[in-house]
């Protein structure tokens, strides 16, 4: 076995713009991505829970063909199927100034449908542990239902989804590795342009998967402190 | 030497192949792999009265699966260069040369540097990409807008992001735009002229040196026998073809 | 006994059915205002299912309601009963107080925003307003002392007594309890029985499911016996608990009495 | 917008024999996966929740570190770095009659250390969930833990890891996409090269989807059975 | 009082700590072969803590643990205690059995399983004589008809009972019971005493700790008991219940008794 000390090094420590930027990427289309999931999930969850037959009818749809079908193929789906079959087109657009990519939008809209789909199942969980005497008293008093849900049950439901959200980010974070098939030149791309004119590849991907550990290691622990920061404040008026 | 014994003793010969990247190698509608480069491969190895075996993998993992051991050679119009023959030994086959292929009805021009701040495809670890990217430098000096580079696994891939639409050029060799447009009569016009030529070889590990000395004797007996020359018609890449047969690089 | 028009819940024919379960059996019941009515009957008689029909907690199968003179629930539509929006039912709802067993206070807020979100968000209330409904209300139930507390730092009959604050600060014409003291130690019942007397003698229109006798002896204006979803008998007080004319109403008055 | 039916019927009900022979080594390579997935994940559970320092050590870093990396990275990692540094080289070799080459020997160890991280934390929560005292009965009648284990403990912890074991493998099956790169002629990169040929991207992928949505399916179907006969038996014995 | 070679426990001056607390203060404890321990105290003494060092159920940082003469739990090296392999220490706990307050059978088992599975295994008991042993033990402990039932089938009783038969089915020099009643309805304790009573008159060794001062008066040697993780007194059970010396022990008698 041969490593490469000090270019291993040299990448952890002094890593080149080119690898900055795609770890930038990384995190912000997993952020992006993570924006669209909750926001989705939340209208996916309340579909499923509504009464009227069709909206049940397309969530339950939703979630399972989303959960049913491996991550790779919808994106591979949406940038090149969508495109080809002359539906949707992703064409660059500049945002103050910051230009972002067809291939970037599709695989943040990739990335966020498929985290909305196991973000409604987390918001359901968690709208259903909240006790059913909460619903009942809201309804008797004559909430109609988007204020229910707004003032009584998800303030009530939020302590419940924390951690499994949190624990949907940290794979979420991971799977942006997957847009690299369309071109979006984050971390894993950036790695493999890398690799390709110097050909060190294990020095190379034991870096990449040390800045995931990274990561993925800074989001836990951001995670357990959060929890820990809920616990003590409600703790603090359990017992004012 | 003579041939590593792992190929003696299976009889097979096993090549790395990127097969998106007509005519020279892809696989038809029966997904067998074909093309120029796939029917020399097949063509030495027989004359070694070996069998052959082709693996797919993409263009930027074809030299990390060669390290690997995951095949014997690779076949793939893999053009040589200096960094590459510090890891892998490289016997000569043939020219290569680079365009930037259009869609039809976009303005054709023969120099990258005047893609200035649009956007073209291209295979993650080719030299197109490179190539590219030294435009970019340039336009770096001049204070002009760079190319955006997007790079795909798969020659495939990205071609079919010019056809969408989804790129404005696909920085390829010659050989592939000239087959596509070809085979896509209309859709494709290739860059008038190639910006970039360049000698292309076979990969071979360097501590097998027994294999490319085989590799090396039994091309040069197809370039006397016309063999060789016979395969490029067929394809229709005749400018390709070597003149004489060249040692396997780098030379010592 | 039931002067007509001024009725203020009217159900007719109510049928209930949980599957093949029939639970409410063409019960006709009737509420006139400022009426206090006292509902018994033995566990699994229908009596809490009765009650969530007259707010459209519970969907029925046959037969009208009509709180206030309108349907609730449902809507006419070409002489056909459509079942409503739950927009639209829960404005209805806003008529109709409820108090419920287990409190049901909002878990994740202080006792003045208990009651003061929904005459905010639903009365249209300033916060100032709200605030002051809310305080006279919480003087009223004895606990002015209690506004910032959350729920679950309270007692179970301090919780039930907000409950009632919190109910009547949406000033409903009816108000209805289920078994408002069952889920209480027994030191806390007459607290939240003291809060209920106050509210029937000034005149509101109570629905009360209750086991607590004296309470229903004191306080009701009719008690009304369910068995088996149906209503077997109702009268006054003295004559439901003097003089019982069902056998089953014997039955129950003696195992609750003794 | 342009989809072309004829096509799509032709490739949903008549798939050649690549795909048929991709959609086997799927289903293949997520089994052989899964096994090793339990067994190591089982070795890692018990090294977790045992006495020595250095193998309690071991376990967690080997469960952080695979559950913090993205499997994408895993997967060329095993294949392509661990040859490059001259460590690992993944042979073919023919076992039956069946030749199995190396790009899928490392597919099939890639997903399945990934898999033991998860199954390890499945199974330590399942041993977890056993009552103390049963073990504490077991020890003090003088079985040495291995024992323990294999009659006590794990008998009652399986009910509790089934139904996360089972949905983890459903993931599994998806993942088993990602060894595409890798050039393992799986359902993806077998619908990758025919449209390569044909470049009818929506519909090939479609298919695609549709395949996997079955599998899946029929895996969750499978699961609700068998769970419901567990069930049913639990039933029978505590009504016997 | 005591006959040095007839020992089969040995504690002498046991420390253990849960991390900053001394649950076990320089204990010494000893019991002779056919001796029957009863051990009193307050709750939170240590009582059990001290019997599960016994079997090394609880690791101890100081002193000596003898049984049948040799240290459990620990090696000699050097003249050094050194912790012992689980699977060394397992062999030496065939010989101690325990009955624990929450019987514990094993819940994937038969009740002749969960007798039958140790011999099995540990004994090398063929299948058919681990069953005569069995079958011999459960009609013994009164339960033959079970054989074939789970533990949740079976009663408190029933499955204490079942608990001593497994015990027992190692062949064990010294039983250890921890509070092998208090988790029984009053109806059942009874039954499990008079099995431990059986097994008392036949000569078992047995260390008990029990609430139960009845059993203790009839059966036991000698009665320990102990304060704060101190023995504070020992001697017969007519010493101990008619005159006890330490004021702790007066206070625990009249508490227990009355
Ligand atoms: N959600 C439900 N699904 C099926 N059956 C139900 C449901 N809720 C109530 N029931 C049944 O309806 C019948 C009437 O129940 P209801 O709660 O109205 O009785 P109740 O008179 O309030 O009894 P209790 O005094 O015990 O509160 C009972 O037989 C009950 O089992
Ligand atoms: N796992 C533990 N961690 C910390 N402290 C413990 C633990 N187990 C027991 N203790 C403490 O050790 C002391 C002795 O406990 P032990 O269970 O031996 O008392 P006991 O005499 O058996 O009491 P009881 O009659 O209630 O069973 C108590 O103060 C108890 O709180
Ligand atoms: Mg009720
Ligand atoms: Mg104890």
């Amino acid at each position: 076995m041969h490593f490469d000390w000090p270019y291993f090094w040299h990448q952890l420590l002094t890593p080149g713009d080119k690898f900055l930027t795609g770890l930038g990427l990384t995190v912000s289309m997993a952020l992006c991505a993570e924006i669209i999931g909750l926001v989705l999930g939340l209208v996916i969850a309340q579909m499923r829970l509504s009464r009227p037959r069709p909206l049940r009818a397309f969530a339950s749809l939703y979630i399972w063909a989303i959960r049913g079908t491996p991550l790779l193929v919808q994106i591979v789906f949406i940038y090149t199927g969508l495109a080809a079959a002359g539906i949707m087109r992703f064409r660059d657009f500049t945002l103050f100034d910051i230009t972002v990519s067809g291939s970037v939008q599709a695989g943040i809209i990739a990335l966020g449908l498929h985290e909305a789909a196991y973000m409604a199942e987390i918001f359901r969980s968690g709208i259903q542990a909240v006790d059913r005497g909460q619903f009942e008293a809201a309804k008797a008093i004559g909430m109609p239902p988007s204020m229910m849900m707004r003032y009584v049950v998800l303030p009530q439901a939020l302590r419940v989804v924390l951690l499994p959200i949190g624990n949907q980010f940290n794979i979420l974070l991971k799977n942006t590795t997957l847009v690299s098939v369309i071109g979006v030149s984050e971390m894993m791309l950036v790695t493999e342009t890398i690799n390709s004119a110097t050909f060190r590849t294990f020095e190379l991907y034991s870096v990449l998967g040390l800045y995931f550990l990274m990561l993925t290691s800074l989001w836990t622990l951001f995670m357990r402190w959060a929890e820990k920061r809920l616990e003590l404040s409600s703790r603090g008026t359990a017992t004012r | 030497a003579g041939l590593p014994d792992a190929i003696a003793s299976s009889k097979t010969l096993t090549f790395c192949s990127a097969l998106s990247q007509p005519p020279l190698e892809f696989v038809d509608e029966n997904q067998t792999p074909v093309g120029a480069d796939i029917e020399l491969g097949d063509e030495l190895a027989k004359r070694l009265d070996l069998k052959t075996k082709w693996i797919n993998i993409p263009f930027s993992g074809l030299i990390p699966a060669l390290q690997a051991g995951q095949c014997d050679a690779i076949l793939s119009q893999l053009f040589i260069k200096a960094p590459r023959l510090e890891v892998i030994d490289q016997v000569p086959y043939a020219w290569s040369q680079e365009i930037l292929a259009f869609k039809k009805g976009s303005p054709v021009v023969d120099d990258p540097v005047e893609m200035s701040g649009k956007k073209v495809a291209s295979v993650t670890g080719t030299t197109a990409t490179v190539l590219l990217e030294q435009a970019n430098e340039k336009l770096k000096a001049e204070g002009k807008a760079p190319i955006t580079i997007v790079e795909f696994p798969t020659g495939t891939a990205a071609f079919q992001q010019l056809m969408i639409g989804q790129v404005d050029a696909y920085g390829a060799s010659f050989e592939i735009g000239q087959y596509y447009d070809q085979h896509n009569p209309g859709e494709i016009v290739t860059g008038s002229k190639p910006f970039y030529k360049i000698l292309t070889g076979i990969g071979v590990r360097k501590d097998e040196k027994g294999l490319s000395k085989a590799l090396e004797e039994q091309f040069a007996l197809m370039m006397k026998d016309g063999s060789y020359a016979a395969i490029y018609k067929k394809w229709g890449i005749e400018s390709d073809m070597l003149d004489a047969p060249m040692p396997t690089q780098p030379a010592n | 006994m039931i002067d007509k028009r001024n009725l203020l819940v009217e159900m007719d024919a109510i049928e209930k059915w949980y599957g093949p379960t029939k639970i409410l059996d063409k019960v006709d019941f009737k509420v006139s205002r400022g009426e206090v009515v006292v509902l018994i009957g033995p566990s699994g008689s229908g009596k809490t299912t009765l009650l969530r029909c007259i707010n459209h907690l519970e969907t029925v199968q046959g037969g009208r309601i009509l709180v206030n003179g309108k349907p609730i629930g449902y809507r006419i539509t070409n002489d056909k009963l459509v079942e409503d929006s739950e927009r639209n039912v829960a404005l209805q709802r806003r008529d109709v107080g409820m108090v419920f067993q287990r409190f049901n206070l909002f878990a994740n807020m202080t006792v003045l925003r208990n009651i003061t979100i929904a005459p905010k968000l639903l009365r249209g209330l300033t916060q100032a307003e709200a605030e002051a409904e809310a305080r006279t209300l919480l003087a009223r139930v004895n606990l002015a002392d209690k506004e910032n507390s959350y729920p679950h730092e309270l007692s179970g009959g301090q919780q039930q007594r907000i409950a009632i604050a919190r109910a009547l600060a949406m000033k409903p014409a009816l108000l209805l309890f289920d078994e408002p003291t069952s889920a209480l130690d027994p030191e806390m019942v007459g607290e939240v029985l003291a809060v209920m007397k106050d509210l029937a003698t000034s005149g509101m229109t109570m629905v009360v499911v209750t086991h607590e006798m004296g309470f229903a002896r004191q306080v009701a204006d009719r008690v009304v016996v369910m068995a088996s979803g149906h209503i077997i008998e109702e009268g006054t007080p003295e004559e439901v608990f003097e003089n019982p004319q069902h056998p089953k109403t014997q039955a129950l008055l003696n195992s609750v009495l003794h």
